[in-house]
Protein backbone atom coordinates (compact mmCIF):
# COMPACT_ATOMS: atom_id res chain seq x y z
CA UNK A 1 0.00 0.00 0.00
CA UNK A 2 2.37 2.52 -1.15
CA UNK A 3 2.33 6.34 -1.72
CA UNK A 4 4.58 7.27 -4.42
CA UNK A 5 5.37 10.92 -5.01
CA UNK A 6 6.96 11.65 -8.77
CA UNK A 7 8.49 14.47 -10.56
CA UNK A 8 7.73 12.65 -13.89
CA UNK A 9 4.87 11.89 -16.03
CA UNK A 10 3.54 8.60 -15.04
CA UNK A 11 0.69 6.05 -17.20
CA UNK A 12 -1.87 5.43 -14.48
CA UNK A 13 -2.85 1.99 -16.46
CA UNK A 14 0.99 1.18 -16.57
CA UNK A 15 0.98 1.51 -12.79
CA UNK A 16 -1.69 -0.45 -11.67
CA UNK A 17 -1.41 -3.19 -13.72
CA UNK A 18 2.43 -3.06 -12.75
CA UNK A 19 1.54 -2.87 -8.94
CA UNK A 20 -0.65 -5.79 -9.23
CA UNK A 21 1.29 -8.22 -11.19
CA UNK A 22 4.18 -7.56 -8.39
CA UNK A 23 2.27 -7.08 -5.41
CA UNK A 24 -1.24 -9.04 -5.84
CA UNK A 25 -2.28 -12.35 -6.65
CA UNK A 26 -4.82 -13.57 -9.50
CA UNK A 27 -7.61 -14.27 -8.04
CA UNK A 28 -7.04 -12.88 -4.70
CA UNK A 29 -9.32 -9.65 -5.02
CA UNK A 30 -12.90 -8.80 -6.91
CA UNK A 31 -12.92 -5.26 -6.55
CA UNK A 32 -10.37 -2.75 -8.13
CA UNK A 33 -11.72 0.53 -8.18
CA UNK A 34 -9.07 3.43 -9.52
CA UNK A 35 -9.12 7.21 -9.63
CA UNK A 36 -7.38 9.27 -12.35
CA UNK A 37 -6.83 12.78 -12.14
CA UNK A 38 -5.56 14.81 -15.34
CA UNK A 39 -4.97 18.41 -15.91
CA UNK A 40 -7.25 19.66 -18.17
CA UNK A 41 -6.38 22.47 -21.08
CA UNK A 42 -9.76 23.51 -20.79
CA UNK A 43 -10.88 26.61 -18.59
CA UNK A 44 -7.56 27.75 -18.77
CA UNK A 45 -6.34 30.41 -20.26
CA UNK A 46 -4.02 30.31 -23.57
CA UNK A 47 -0.92 31.66 -22.67
CA UNK A 48 -0.72 29.26 -19.22
CA UNK A 49 2.11 26.38 -20.71
CA UNK A 50 2.20 24.52 -17.46
CA UNK A 51 1.57 23.96 -13.72
CA UNK A 52 4.06 23.91 -11.05
CA UNK A 53 2.35 21.40 -8.24
CA UNK A 54 4.83 22.80 -4.86
CA UNK A 55 4.85 20.21 -1.94
CA UNK A 56 6.02 19.66 1.62
CA UNK A 57 8.20 16.62 0.83
CA UNK A 58 8.31 15.14 4.40
CA UNK A 59 4.95 16.14 5.32
CA UNK A 60 3.17 15.04 2.08
CA UNK A 61 5.33 11.41 2.10
CA UNK A 62 4.07 11.34 5.72
CA UNK A 63 0.48 12.48 4.96
CA UNK A 64 -0.38 9.93 1.80
CA UNK A 65 1.72 7.26 4.23
CA UNK A 66 -0.81 6.82 6.74
CA UNK A 67 -3.76 7.82 4.54
CA UNK A 68 -2.83 4.55 2.41
CA UNK A 69 -2.59 2.71 5.87
CA UNK A 70 -5.65 3.82 7.76
CA UNK A 71 -8.04 3.24 4.10
CA UNK A 72 -6.36 -0.38 4.08
CA UNK A 73 -7.79 -0.98 7.84
CA UNK A 74 -10.57 0.95 7.57
CA UNK A 75 -11.78 -0.55 4.17
CA UNK A 76 -10.79 -3.80 4.86
CA UNK A 77 -8.48 -3.48 1.45
CA UNK A 78 -6.55 -6.43 -0.09
CA UNK A 79 -4.10 -3.21 -1.27
CA UNK A 80 -4.17 -0.05 -1.95
CA UNK A 81 -2.00 3.04 -4.40
CA UNK A 82 -1.44 6.52 -4.75
CA UNK A 83 0.66 8.04 -7.22
CA UNK A 84 0.98 12.17 -6.92
CA UNK A 85 3.23 14.28 -9.03
CA UNK A 86 4.72 17.14 -8.37
CA UNK A 87 6.85 19.49 -10.32
CA UNK A 88 6.09 20.81 -13.94
CA UNK A 89 2.81 19.32 -15.26
CA UNK A 90 1.48 19.87 -18.29
CA UNK A 91 -2.28 19.96 -19.78
CA UNK A 92 -3.24 16.26 -20.41
CA UNK A 93 -0.58 14.61 -18.34
CA UNK A 94 -1.91 12.61 -14.97
CA UNK A 95 -1.86 14.51 -11.77
CA UNK A 96 -2.90 11.47 -9.33
CA UNK A 97 -3.91 8.26 -9.02
CA UNK A 98 -5.68 6.47 -6.23
CA UNK A 99 -6.68 2.85 -6.48
CA UNK A 100 -8.15 0.54 -3.91
CA UNK A 101 -8.12 -3.60 -4.30
CA UNK A 102 -10.89 -5.41 -1.99
CA UNK A 103 -12.90 -8.48 -1.32
CA UNK A 104 -16.33 -6.32 -2.13
CA UNK A 105 -17.10 -3.70 -4.48
CA UNK A 106 -18.81 -1.28 -2.15
CA UNK A 107 -15.27 -1.16 -0.62
CA UNK A 108 -13.10 -0.70 -3.31
CA UNK A 109 -15.96 2.36 -4.28
CA UNK A 110 -15.69 3.57 -1.05
CA UNK A 111 -12.00 3.55 -0.59
CA UNK A 112 -11.02 4.88 -4.02
CA UNK A 113 -13.34 7.78 -3.39
CA UNK A 114 -12.18 8.51 0.16
CA UNK A 115 -8.20 8.83 -0.89
CA UNK A 116 -9.04 11.21 -2.95
CA UNK A 117 -11.47 13.28 -0.89
CA UNK A 118 -8.87 13.00 1.71
CA UNK A 119 -5.50 14.13 -0.67
CA UNK A 120 -7.65 17.44 -2.24
CA UNK A 121 -8.38 18.26 1.30
CA UNK A 122 -5.47 17.62 3.25
CA UNK A 123 -2.46 16.58 1.56
CA UNK A 124 0.03 19.48 1.37
CA UNK A 125 0.40 20.31 -2.54
CA UNK A 126 0.07 23.63 -3.91
CA UNK A 127 -0.48 24.27 -7.54
CA UNK A 128 0.79 27.90 -9.40
CA UNK A 129 -0.28 28.37 -12.86
CA UNK A 130 2.83 29.35 -15.19
CA UNK A 131 2.13 31.48 -18.04
CA UNK A 132 4.26 33.60 -20.32
CA UNK A 133 3.60 37.09 -18.44
CA UNK A 134 4.70 35.21 -15.03
CA UNK A 135 2.67 32.68 -12.35
CA UNK A 136 0.06 32.74 -10.19
CA UNK A 137 -1.36 30.51 -7.24
CA UNK A 138 -4.42 28.38 -7.89
CA UNK A 139 -7.43 28.66 -5.58
CA UNK A 140 -9.76 26.27 -3.74
CA UNK A 141 -12.55 27.96 -6.22
CA UNK A 142 -10.48 27.62 -9.63
CA UNK A 143 -11.19 24.70 -11.40
CA UNK A 144 -8.42 23.24 -13.61
CA UNK A 145 -8.10 20.07 -13.45
CA UNK A 146 -10.21 17.09 -12.00
CA UNK A 147 -12.83 19.34 -9.47
CA UNK B 1 17.46 24.85 21.75
CA UNK B 2 16.08 25.81 18.49
CA UNK B 3 12.84 25.27 16.52
CA UNK B 4 12.74 24.89 12.26
CA UNK B 5 10.53 26.89 10.68
CA UNK B 6 9.29 26.20 7.45
CA UNK B 7 6.72 28.41 4.74
CA UNK B 8 5.17 26.51 1.61
CA UNK B 9 3.66 28.50 -1.23
CA UNK B 10 2.20 31.58 -1.16
CA UNK B 11 3.14 32.03 2.37
CA UNK B 12 7.10 31.42 1.43
CA UNK B 13 6.71 34.04 -1.21
CA UNK B 14 4.97 36.83 1.80
CA UNK B 15 7.34 36.23 3.87
CA UNK B 16 10.10 36.40 1.14
CA UNK B 17 11.94 32.74 2.84
CA UNK B 18 11.49 28.85 2.30
CA UNK B 19 13.17 28.48 5.94
CA UNK B 20 13.99 30.39 9.31
CA UNK B 21 15.32 28.47 12.71
CA UNK B 22 14.54 30.41 15.64
CA UNK B 23 15.92 29.52 19.47
CA UNK B 24 13.51 27.96 21.30
CA UNK B 25 11.28 29.43 24.55
CA UNK B 26 9.78 27.47 26.96
CA UNK B 27 6.17 27.80 26.54
CA UNK B 28 5.75 28.93 22.83
CA UNK B 29 2.55 28.71 20.71
CA UNK B 30 2.70 28.38 17.09
CA UNK B 31 1.07 31.59 16.46
CA UNK B 32 4.45 32.83 18.50
CA UNK B 33 6.56 31.54 15.98
CA UNK B 34 4.85 32.79 13.24
CA UNK B 35 5.41 36.20 14.66
CA UNK B 36 8.86 35.53 15.62
CA UNK B 37 9.37 34.29 11.88
CA UNK B 38 7.44 36.65 9.98
CA UNK B 39 9.24 39.56 11.34
CA UNK B 40 5.47 40.81 12.85
CA UNK B 41 3.45 40.04 9.62
CA UNK B 42 -0.51 39.02 10.02
CA UNK B 43 -1.11 35.48 9.46
CA UNK B 44 -3.38 35.52 6.68
CA UNK B 45 -6.94 33.86 8.40
CA UNK B 46 -6.46 30.70 6.36
CA UNK B 47 -2.94 29.86 7.19
CA UNK B 48 -2.34 26.02 7.78
CA UNK B 49 0.00 25.20 10.61
CA UNK B 50 1.75 21.98 10.99
CA UNK B 51 4.52 20.65 14.00
CA UNK B 52 6.56 18.05 12.52
CA UNK B 53 4.34 16.91 9.34
CA UNK B 54 0.97 16.86 11.68
CA UNK B 55 -1.77 19.37 11.82
CA UNK B 56 -2.63 21.69 14.35
CA UNK B 57 -4.06 25.07 15.82
CA UNK B 58 -2.08 28.00 15.85
CA UNK B 59 -2.35 27.86 19.68
CA UNK B 60 -0.70 24.25 19.86
CA UNK B 61 2.61 24.27 22.13
CA UNK B 62 6.19 23.99 20.19
CA UNK B 63 8.76 21.68 21.71
CA UNK B 64 12.68 22.23 21.28
CA UNK B 65 13.94 21.12 17.88
CA UNK B 66 10.27 21.00 16.41
CA UNK B 67 9.78 22.01 12.78
CA UNK B 68 6.71 24.35 12.26
CA UNK B 69 5.25 25.07 9.04
CA UNK B 70 3.04 27.68 7.34
CA UNK B 71 1.16 26.44 4.56
CA UNK B 72 -1.99 28.36 2.40
CA UNK B 73 -4.98 25.73 1.79
CA UNK B 74 -3.70 22.93 -0.13
CA UNK B 75 -4.44 22.41 -3.49
CA UNK B 76 -3.48 19.08 -4.91
CA UNK B 77 -5.30 16.23 -6.68
CA UNK C 1 -19.69 5.37 -24.83
CA UNK C 2 -19.52 1.40 -26.21
CA UNK C 3 -21.11 -1.47 -24.34
CA UNK C 4 -18.32 -4.38 -25.23
CA UNK C 5 -19.56 -8.00 -24.53
CA UNK C 6 -16.85 -10.55 -25.24
CA UNK C 7 -16.08 -14.10 -24.69
CA UNK C 8 -12.55 -14.02 -24.19
CA UNK C 9 -10.09 -12.98 -21.52
CA UNK C 10 -9.03 -9.19 -21.56
CA UNK C 11 -7.03 -7.04 -19.83
CA UNK C 12 -8.84 -4.42 -18.36
CA UNK C 13 -5.89 -1.32 -18.10
CA UNK C 14 -4.75 -1.88 -21.50
CA UNK C 15 -8.57 -1.69 -22.70
CA UNK C 16 -8.83 1.60 -20.83
CA UNK C 17 -5.60 3.12 -22.24
CA UNK C 18 -6.60 2.25 -25.93
CA UNK C 19 -9.81 3.60 -25.58
CA UNK C 20 -8.54 6.83 -24.18
CA UNK C 21 -6.06 7.41 -26.99
CA UNK C 22 -8.55 6.31 -29.78
CA UNK C 23 -11.24 8.05 -28.88
CA UNK C 24 -11.05 11.06 -26.43
CA UNK C 25 -8.30 14.08 -26.31
CA UNK C 26 -5.74 14.46 -23.88
CA UNK C 27 -6.86 16.99 -21.87
CA UNK C 28 -10.32 17.03 -22.23
CA UNK C 29 -11.50 14.77 -19.12
CA UNK C 30 -10.07 15.46 -15.93
CA UNK C 31 -11.59 12.69 -14.30
CA UNK C 32 -11.08 8.72 -14.83
CA UNK C 33 -12.94 6.92 -12.71
CA UNK C 34 -12.99 2.64 -13.63
CA UNK C 35 -14.31 -0.55 -12.19
CA UNK C 36 -12.76 -3.86 -12.59
CA UNK C 37 -14.65 -6.93 -11.15
CA UNK C 38 -12.53 -10.05 -11.27
CA UNK C 39 -13.51 -13.91 -10.61
CA UNK C 40 -11.95 -14.83 -7.14
CA UNK C 41 -10.34 -17.95 -5.95
CA UNK C 42 -11.52 -17.49 -2.81
CA UNK C 43 -14.69 -18.80 -0.85
CA UNK C 44 -14.70 -21.16 -4.23
CA UNK C 45 -14.90 -25.19 -3.30
CA UNK C 46 -11.70 -26.12 -4.57
CA UNK C 47 -13.83 -28.58 -7.06
CA UNK C 48 -15.18 -25.69 -9.14
CA UNK C 49 -12.74 -25.48 -12.09
CA UNK C 50 -14.78 -21.99 -13.79
CA UNK C 51 -17.82 -20.65 -13.94
CA UNK C 52 -20.09 -20.04 -16.97
CA UNK C 53 -22.14 -16.58 -17.69
CA UNK C 54 -24.57 -17.03 -20.02
CA UNK C 55 -26.71 -14.03 -20.96
CA UNK C 56 -29.54 -12.96 -23.48
CA UNK C 57 -27.43 -11.61 -26.31
CA UNK C 58 -29.42 -9.07 -27.84
CA UNK C 59 -30.91 -8.10 -24.38
CA UNK C 60 -28.05 -7.35 -22.74
CA UNK C 61 -26.09 -5.47 -25.55
CA UNK C 62 -29.72 -3.56 -25.96
CA UNK C 63 -29.54 -3.37 -22.16
CA UNK C 64 -25.95 -2.09 -21.62
CA UNK C 65 -25.77 0.29 -24.56
CA UNK C 66 -28.47 2.12 -23.08
CA UNK C 67 -27.05 1.77 -19.87
CA UNK C 68 -24.08 4.20 -20.94
CA UNK C 69 -26.19 6.67 -22.99
CA UNK C 70 -28.07 7.41 -20.41
CA UNK C 71 -25.21 7.26 -17.98
CA UNK C 72 -23.41 9.76 -20.30
CA UNK C 73 -26.82 12.01 -20.27
CA UNK C 74 -27.32 11.52 -16.47
CA UNK C 75 -23.47 12.49 -15.29
CA UNK C 76 -22.66 14.87 -17.90
CA UNK C 77 -19.49 12.03 -19.03
CA UNK C 78 -17.16 13.03 -21.84
CA UNK C 79 -17.50 9.11 -22.31
CA UNK C 80 -17.90 6.33 -20.96
CA UNK C 81 -17.13 2.37 -21.15
CA UNK C 82 -18.83 -0.78 -20.37
CA UNK C 83 -17.03 -4.53 -21.06
CA UNK C 84 -18.03 -7.55 -20.02
CA UNK C 85 -17.35 -11.50 -20.47
CA UNK C 86 -19.77 -14.31 -21.24
CA UNK C 87 -18.76 -17.69 -21.25
CA UNK C 88 -16.17 -19.60 -19.51
CA UNK C 89 -14.34 -17.22 -17.64
CA UNK C 90 -11.62 -18.76 -14.90
CA UNK C 91 -10.47 -17.60 -11.56
CA UNK C 92 -8.29 -14.44 -11.71
CA UNK C 93 -9.92 -13.49 -14.32
CA UNK C 94 -11.54 -9.68 -15.06
CA UNK C 95 -15.36 -10.47 -15.57
CA UNK C 96 -16.66 -7.25 -15.91
CA UNK C 97 -14.67 -3.32 -16.48
CA UNK C 98 -17.01 0.22 -16.22
CA UNK C 99 -14.67 3.54 -17.03
CA UNK C 100 -16.20 7.17 -16.58
CA UNK C 101 -14.68 9.99 -18.32
CA UNK C 102 -15.46 13.57 -17.21
CA UNK C 103 -14.62 17.23 -16.21
CA UNK C 104 -15.04 16.41 -12.42
CA UNK C 105 -14.21 13.83 -10.48
CA UNK C 106 -17.85 13.22 -8.42
CA UNK C 107 -19.33 12.57 -11.55
CA UNK C 108 -16.69 10.61 -12.64
CA UNK C 109 -16.80 8.23 -9.25
CA UNK C 110 -20.76 7.84 -9.97
CA UNK C 111 -21.33 7.45 -12.93
CA UNK C 112 -18.56 4.73 -12.56
CA UNK C 113 -20.84 2.94 -9.82
CA UNK C 114 -23.94 3.38 -10.94
CA UNK C 115 -23.17 1.10 -14.15
CA UNK C 116 -22.05 -1.00 -11.86
CA UNK C 117 -24.94 -1.00 -9.56
CA UNK C 118 -27.32 -1.07 -12.82
CA UNK C 119 -25.47 -3.73 -14.08
CA UNK C 120 -25.42 -6.12 -11.45
CA UNK C 121 -29.51 -5.05 -10.90
CA UNK C 122 -30.60 -5.54 -14.63
CA UNK C 123 -28.13 -7.03 -17.16
CA UNK C 124 -29.62 -10.22 -18.23
CA UNK C 125 -26.31 -12.38 -17.24
CA UNK C 126 -26.44 -15.66 -15.01
CA UNK C 127 -23.27 -17.78 -13.78
CA UNK C 128 -23.25 -21.14 -13.36
CA UNK C 129 -19.88 -22.91 -11.55
CA UNK C 130 -18.97 -25.70 -13.27
CA UNK C 131 -17.27 -28.27 -10.46
CA UNK C 132 -15.87 -31.79 -11.76
CA UNK C 133 -19.16 -33.14 -10.54
CA UNK C 134 -21.24 -31.13 -12.69
CA UNK C 135 -22.53 -28.09 -12.60
CA UNK C 136 -24.54 -25.23 -10.73
CA UNK C 137 -26.30 -22.21 -10.63
CA UNK C 138 -25.28 -18.77 -8.90
CA UNK C 139 -27.61 -17.65 -6.62
CA UNK C 140 -27.51 -13.62 -5.64
CA UNK C 141 -26.69 -14.63 -2.12
CA UNK C 142 -23.69 -16.17 -3.01
CA UNK C 143 -20.42 -14.57 -3.20
CA UNK C 144 -17.68 -15.54 -5.62
CA UNK C 145 -16.43 -12.29 -7.01
CA UNK C 146 -16.78 -8.96 -6.20
CA UNK C 147 -19.65 -9.35 -4.85
CA UNK D 1 -49.86 -14.45 -36.69
CA UNK D 2 -46.91 -15.99 -33.90
CA UNK D 3 -44.97 -14.95 -30.56
CA UNK D 4 -41.12 -16.10 -29.70
CA UNK D 5 -41.03 -17.30 -26.44
CA UNK D 6 -37.18 -17.52 -24.81
CA UNK D 7 -36.17 -18.96 -21.52
CA UNK D 8 -32.58 -18.47 -19.72
CA UNK D 9 -30.34 -19.98 -17.68
CA UNK D 10 -31.95 -22.17 -14.92
CA UNK D 11 -35.46 -21.62 -16.79
CA UNK D 12 -34.48 -23.00 -19.89
CA UNK D 13 -33.27 -25.94 -17.81
CA UNK D 14 -36.70 -26.04 -16.10
CA UNK D 15 -39.07 -25.98 -18.97
CA UNK D 16 -36.34 -28.08 -21.01
CA UNK D 17 -35.74 -25.82 -23.76
CA UNK D 18 -34.70 -22.62 -24.74
CA UNK D 19 -37.41 -21.27 -27.38
CA UNK D 20 -40.80 -21.74 -28.15
CA UNK D 21 -43.17 -20.39 -31.23
CA UNK D 22 -46.31 -20.09 -30.14
CA UNK D 23 -49.32 -18.44 -32.24
CA UNK D 24 -50.39 -15.32 -31.38
CA UNK D 25 -54.09 -14.89 -29.51
CA UNK D 26 -55.67 -11.39 -28.97
CA UNK D 27 -55.48 -10.07 -25.98
CA UNK D 28 -52.59 -12.14 -24.49
CA UNK D 29 -50.41 -11.24 -21.65
CA UNK D 30 -47.01 -12.54 -20.88
CA UNK D 31 -48.72 -14.77 -18.03
CA UNK D 32 -50.65 -16.56 -19.96
CA UNK D 33 -47.39 -17.02 -22.60
CA UNK D 34 -45.57 -18.76 -19.71
CA UNK D 35 -48.89 -20.86 -19.24
CA UNK D 36 -48.75 -21.80 -22.73
CA UNK D 37 -45.24 -22.17 -23.59
CA UNK D 38 -44.55 -24.38 -20.63
CA UNK D 39 -47.22 -26.80 -20.23
CA UNK D 40 -49.01 -25.48 -17.44
CA UNK D 41 -45.43 -25.13 -14.87
CA UNK D 42 -46.34 -22.81 -12.12
CA UNK D 43 -43.88 -19.52 -12.74
CA UNK D 44 -41.25 -19.59 -10.45
CA UNK D 45 -41.92 -16.38 -7.89
CA UNK D 46 -38.87 -14.66 -8.92
CA UNK D 47 -39.24 -15.12 -12.77
CA UNK D 48 -38.33 -11.95 -14.94
CA UNK D 49 -39.98 -10.79 -17.88
CA UNK D 50 -38.96 -9.61 -21.11
CA UNK D 51 -41.00 -8.08 -24.38
CA UNK D 52 -38.64 -7.45 -27.12
CA UNK D 53 -35.88 -6.83 -24.69
CA UNK D 54 -37.48 -4.26 -22.57
CA UNK D 55 -38.40 -5.59 -18.69
CA UNK D 56 -42.08 -5.67 -18.22
CA UNK D 57 -44.44 -7.33 -15.52
CA UNK D 58 -46.28 -10.26 -15.93
CA UNK D 59 -49.61 -8.99 -16.66
CA UNK D 60 -48.16 -6.72 -19.52
CA UNK D 61 -49.82 -7.29 -22.85
CA UNK D 62 -47.96 -9.41 -25.75
CA UNK D 63 -48.88 -8.44 -29.04
CA UNK D 64 -48.48 -10.13 -32.36
CA UNK D 65 -44.08 -10.89 -33.14
CA UNK D 66 -43.16 -9.89 -30.01
CA UNK D 67 -40.20 -11.96 -28.30
CA UNK D 68 -41.51 -12.71 -24.71
CA UNK D 69 -38.28 -13.70 -22.77
CA UNK D 70 -38.22 -15.35 -18.87
CA UNK D 71 -35.73 -15.99 -16.51
CA UNK D 72 -34.44 -15.96 -13.00
CA UNK D 73 -32.72 -13.13 -11.16
CA UNK D 74 -29.17 -11.87 -12.85
CA UNK D 75 -26.14 -13.01 -11.53
CA UNK D 76 -23.79 -10.95 -13.85
CA UNK D 77 -21.00 -8.33 -13.26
Amino acid sequence: MPAILLDKIFNPWDEIQRYQTEHLRGGQYGATASFTGTMRDFNIKETVTHMTLEHYPDMTQHYLDKLCKDCTEQFELDDCLIIHRFGDIRPGEPIVLTVAWSGHRAQAFDACRHMMEELKSNAPFWKKEVTDKGERWVHNDQHHNKE
Amino acid sequence: MSINVQFFASLRELIGKQQATLPYSDGSIVSMVWKDASNGKTMPDNTLCAINMEYVKPDATVHDGDEVAFFPPVTGG
